[in-house]
């Protein structure tokens, strides 16, 4: 049950981003645009990604690096000045962009977080944070407007948003770190469910050997 | 006696202790005794030495906070100016030679990588150094005590030449010509 | 073995997406070397000329003259605005300084892409560079579907500045004695035009 | 390999600890020290003018051996805390793998780009030299090597990850693994083990560091390749020395794990982690992560408050590690009955050195002072003295603790401890000497007055890498048995 409610909550918030209005108001500057309808869209497959995880994703953490890769691949494909140009030029290329970053970014991503370990998930976000700042630096320090379809004061403010995004989320993460945190609890529960049918490995106390984070489990 | 000198010896009293308070350790440590007592006083002695360090020394460290070569330009009435440009592997001034026992202001930048600043007396001995960075102008403000050249040397790692990259700076009596 | 074997899983498919990963970003940015549309729009013109569409160029005196009127020589094109306070005054000067370089078979056009810009202003643009029809002209086109199918095929993108000007991708443009855009430079590269030019005829 | 192995014979992985990688890591450390103290020592023979050395190979050798030493100090001591850490948490090996892989890579990229490229920046890379050379290099050399940097800083990000996952999922928190809630919530509840606290420290600021690296590595690399991303200067060696300055000082808080484990053992006294234990390491673990400013003293254009901060800060930084730390080691041998050998001794002088090479790092970080003596040969006065007496000799003691199969039963002499450590001083000293007699650090070629510093230097470290010798000598003589019983 709580998968579907997951499921139409995303569902909501991808129509959210696309409702015409919304939409329009989001598209017309750039940090909106990346920084909002990015995250809604993203968050929207994510959602159903996870959900899908939790019904569907028994014994295959295997795919859970591979996920994420791809997820983050597809959301900075769409990040290219080059991608964020002609998807206001073009129609199709912006109806290409909103499906993908549903169902090629989000739902890869919320797939792979939820059978990430968390050893992958602290992976994911140590890159997460440098990249994001490195992107936000380059949109302040570069001496060219890199989108025709935007004013060069919008690339500023969201190199200077994605600087603070980056800081937010590195505090966050340590914060979460200190506590302890929901995110251990979910990655424990969940691997206690998979140690606990006898499909499991015999040596199933060694619970913390099986992790399907796929940095931590690669065998030398 | 110098700032030099005066860090060695400081330094040198306090490695000496402590090498006197491991020495007496492991001289003693062979006739063993009770643990926890031991430990008490133990305690008792980090306490000491922790309130100690909070009481004498946190003062001291602040109180040498009121020496900051970070002086700024209003600090200093009518200073002597040298603006130092430095460059991979040479120095540049706009005047070589100033007056001793009046502040010298020395506005120093880097046309490429870092550099450092280093200014050393006849003798040898460093008397002043500050940062030279690219796109960035850092003002020292330093007052020579003695006439005589003043070696200027490269403090920052710059490369190929970086202990090459000389330079001298003359210092004449106070009250002489003003350059 | 089987941990073994789930490690390994993960592993190939890590791989896997990693060079899926690669190949997506690589061929979004041409291998690395376009990652703005302004970089993707140069190199696709240097590996494809584009032939411009027709469109009626009017000029301060009122002549109107077909863009494909200028055939059979080369031609260097710019796309401005006359009330432009700056990335039209560079693109200006540059023309300035390209009107004494360049050979006299060449000719050189500064198109207009506000629609308010009547043929005082566009006299105004032409006055202050010191433009003279035919070796420069300075022009509007009228009909707005020419205008825009012209930016659009030369893929000029032209963007509100909300202070009631336009912010625009400058460059200057060469078109070939066969009406096809060819190669596309910064405002300031007058003398990658000059070369290139020189290099045609040569 | 070791895992799998267990994995087939049906879990003695518990029991295995990753020990085989511990080995490898240990081998590995003790191969490079060596190689690393040689190439020190031709710097230092050509300083002396003993040896002839073109400044171009001589500043090679500078940015391999800086880059080096911080790498491998930072693999051995992972060594220390891996075997020691996993006893009290459960750790999987494979992290231990997949690092060590990366190392060797990024190690083979640095040495390529070095001695092939010509990059030599010095360990810290600062912006813009890495990309403005005066023609030296090229900048293919500055990418290679900044790549190879960034793989090593990769494999140690998921070490760090690893242990933080096991230390999360063992205590609840990083927050309980640096004892929080005996510290602040007046919890009953046992504390942490030392090792644990040591961990927990090490795995948020590392983490850290590795973070704010990774982040101007690859700004540092952009701009390599693209020089329109220009970086404030000032703002890149923000980062390089928050980077820089914590993860050498994580290193000997990785291998203070030897102390915390080997000497109660040895002495039969327990190390247990008291209030104030927690405290001082709750304590450093913050002050590392903030002191790093007084790398920037002679930053004039730095904001006056972070001088402040830099000064005071490095100070009350040392309370922890002079009143705390090296008191509870003193505590613990003290009239124990302990017969020196060794291991112990290599223990004790640890100890001393890092207390010791606390010292000269505080005086040298008052701003007064700093203006006389930054970046003259103080500097590496200091940390060697913290390096080569406190680190290495934990590393060392460690090395032969397994040598030992982990017997700490006291056998033989100690003599070559007190004679590393009398080599060692005698080095250190002549450092701190050149740092008092100002000659600038990082010069290929030295003034004639120098000399003497330096021939003194010269003939210390030999001493000191004839005995380091001996240490990894008995180490690795002992390797092939150790494998074969891992």
């Amino acid at each position: 049950m709580r998968a579907r409610t997951q499921a139409a909550i995303g569902a909501g918030l991808v129509l959210l981003a696309l409702l015409p209005p919304v939409a329009g108001r989001l598209e017309a500057r750039l940090p909106l645009q990346v920084l909002g309808q990015y995250p809604l869209l993203v968050a929207g497959g994510a959602l159903a990604g996870a959900a899908l995880a939790r019904r569907h994703g028994r014994g295959a953490g295997w795919s859970a690096a591979a996920a994420l890769l791809a997820g983050a691949a597809v959301l900075g494909f769409w990040m290219i000045p080059r991608w964020i140009d002609a998807a206001v030029a073009l129609p199709s290329v912006r109806t290409l962009r909103a499906l993908s970053l549903v169902l090629a970014a989000g739902l890869p991503l919320g797939w792979g977080w939820a059978l990430a370990g968390p050893v992958l998930r602290g992976f994911a976000l140590a890159n997460a944070v440098p990249m994001l700042a490195v992107t936000g630096w380059i949109l302040l320090v570069v001496p060219a407007r890199l989108c025709n379809s935007f004013l060069v004061e919008d690339q500023r403010l969201l190199g200077r948003l994605q600087l603070a995004l980056a800081l937010a989320i590195l505090v966050a993460a340590v914060l979460r770190a200190l506590a302890g945190g929901p995110a251990q609890g979910a990655a424990t529960d969940r691997r206690m469910r998979r140690a606990s049918p006898p499909i499991a490995s015999p040596q199933a106390p060694r619970a913390t050997n099986t992790s399907p984070s796929g940095i931590g489990s690669r065998k030398p | 006696m110098t700032v030099q000198t005066l860090s060695l010896l400081v330094s040198l009293a306090a490695i000496v202790a402590l090498a006197a308070v491991f020495l007496r350790v492991r001289a003693l440590s062979h006739t063993p005794v009770d643990y926890p007592p031991l430990l008490a006083r133990a305690y008792r002695l980090g306490r000491i030495a922790l309130w100690t360090m909070v009481v004498v020394g946190l003062p001291v460290t602040v109180w040498l906070l009121r020496y900051m070569p970070h002086t700024t330009a209003a600090a200093v009435a009518d200073p002597q100016v040298v603006n130092v440009s430095s460059t991979q592997w040479f120095w540049e001034f706009d005047r070589e030679s100033v007056e001793a026992s009046k502040p010298v202001e020395f506005h120093v930048t880097s046309t490429d990588v870092n550099h450092g600043f280093g200014l050393y007396d006849p003798s040898g001995r460093m008397v002043a150094q500050v940062q030279a960075m690219p796109g960035y102008i850092n003002v020292m403000t330093h007052t020579f005590e003695a006439a005589g050249d003043y070696r200027v040397l490269c403090l920052e790692y710059c490369g190929l030449a970086h202990h090459a990259m000389e330079s001298v700076i003359t210092v004449t009596a106070a009250g002489g010509s003003n350059g | 073995m089987a941990e073994g074997g789930r490690g390994r899983l993960a592993g190939a498919a890590t791989a896997a997406a990693a060079a899926a990963a690669l190949a997506l970003l690589a061929g979004g940015t041409a291998g690395g070397r376009a990652f703005t549309a302004e970089a993707a729009r140069r190199l696709d013109i240097a590996a494809a000329p584009r032939a411009l569409p027709e469109v009626v160029l009017g000029d301060p005196t009122g002549a109107l003259v077909p863009l494909s009127a200028y055939r059979g020589h080369p031609l260097v094109m710019e796309f401005v605005y006359a009330t432009c306070p700056d990335l039209c005054l560079t693109l200006g000067t540059a023309f300035e300084r390209l009107d004494t370089l360049l050979p006299a078979g060449v000719a050189l056009l500064s198109v207009s892409f506000d629609p308010a810009d009547d043929t005082e202003r566009l006299g105004w643009f032409a006055d202050r560079h010191g433009a003279r029809p035919p070796r420069w002209r300075v022009a509007a086109i009228a009909d707005p579907a020419a205008r825009e199918a012209l930016l659009a095929r030369a893929g000029v993108v032209v963007i509100p500045d909300g202070a009631g000007g336009f912010v625009h991708n400058a460059a200057l443009y060469l078109v070939d004695g066969a009406g096809r855009l060819v190669a596309v430079f910064d405002p300031e590269d007058t003398e990658g035009v000059r070369a290139a030019l020189a290099a045609d005829a040569g | 390999m070791a895992e799998a192995q267990a994995a087939a014979t049906g879990g003695t992985a518990a029991m295995d600890r990753g020990r085989t990688w511990v080995v490898l890591y240990l081998a590995t450390t003790g191969v490079v020290i060596l190689l690393m103290m040689v190439f020190g020592l031709l710097m230092r023979l050509a300083q002396s003018e003993w040896i002839v050395l073109d400044p171009a190979v001589f500043y090679q050798l500078l940015t391999v051996h800086g880059i080096g030493m911080v790498g491998i100090a930072a693999l051995g001591g992972i060594a220390i805390l891996w075997h020691f850490l996993s006893a009290h948490v459960p750790l999987r090996s494979a992290a231990l793998a997949i690092n060590l892989v990366l190392f060797l890579v990024g190690v083979v990229m640095i040495l390529w780009a070095v001695f092939i490229g010509g990059f030599a920046p010095a360990w810290t890379f600062l912006y813009p030299l890495p990309a403005i050379s005066g023609g030296v290099w090229e900048p293919w050399a500055g990418v290679l090597d900044l790549t190879g940097v960034l793989l090593i800083g990769v494999g140690f990000l998921i070490l760090c990850l690893e242990m933080g996952r096991a230390i999360v999922a063992s205590q609840g928190g990083l927050g309980r693994g640096l004892g929080w809630h005996v510290l602040f919530g007046g919890s009953t509840d046992k504390p942490p083990a030392p090792t644990v606290v040591a961990g927990t420290m090490v795995v948020i600021v590392t983490t850290l560091a590795l973070v704010a690296g990774a982040t101007i590595v690859v700004m540092t690399i952009l701009n390599l390749l693209f020089p329109s991303l220009a970086i404030d200067p000032l703002f890149a060696k923000n980062m390089i020395y928050f980077f820089g300055h914590v993860f050498i000082n994580a290193t000997i808080y990785m291998g203070v794990a030897a102390v915390y484990e080997l000497l109660p053992r040895i002495t039969g006294r327990p190390w247990k982690a008291s209030r104030v234990f927690l405290g001082a390491w709750t304590l450093s673990t913050t002050m590392v992560l903030i002191i790093f400013p007084h790398h920037l003293l002679m930053d004039f254009a730095m904001p006056r408050w972070t001088m402040v901060l830099g000064q005071v800060l490095s100070y009350v930084n040392s309370f922890p590690v002079l009143a705390v730390t090296g008191l509870g080691a003193l505590a613990i041998v003290h009239r124990s009955g302990i017969r020196w050998d060794l291991v112990s001794t290599l223990l004790l002088i640890a100890m001393f050195g890092w207390m010791a090479g606390v010292i000269p790092a505080v005086v040298d970080a008052t701003v007064s002072v700093n203006y006389v003596m930054h970046n003259t040969l103080w500097v590496p006065g200091h940390f060697h003295f913290y390096l080569l007496l406190g680190l290495l000799p934990m590393i060392f003691a460690f090395m032969i603790h397994l040598a030992r199969d982990e017997d700490v039963t006291a056998r033989g002499g100690d003599l070559t401890a007190i004679l590393y450590l009398l080599f060692g001083l005698g080095f250190v000293a002549m450092f701190l000497m050149g740092g008092w007699a100002s000659v600038p650090r990082r010069w290929a070629v030295h003034m004639p007055e120098w000399l003497v510093w330096d021939r003194i230097a010269t003939v210390m470290a030999a001493g000191v890498i004839v005995l380091a010798g001996v240490f990894v000598a008995i180490f690795l003589a002992r390797i092939p048995r150790l494998l074969r019983h891992g």
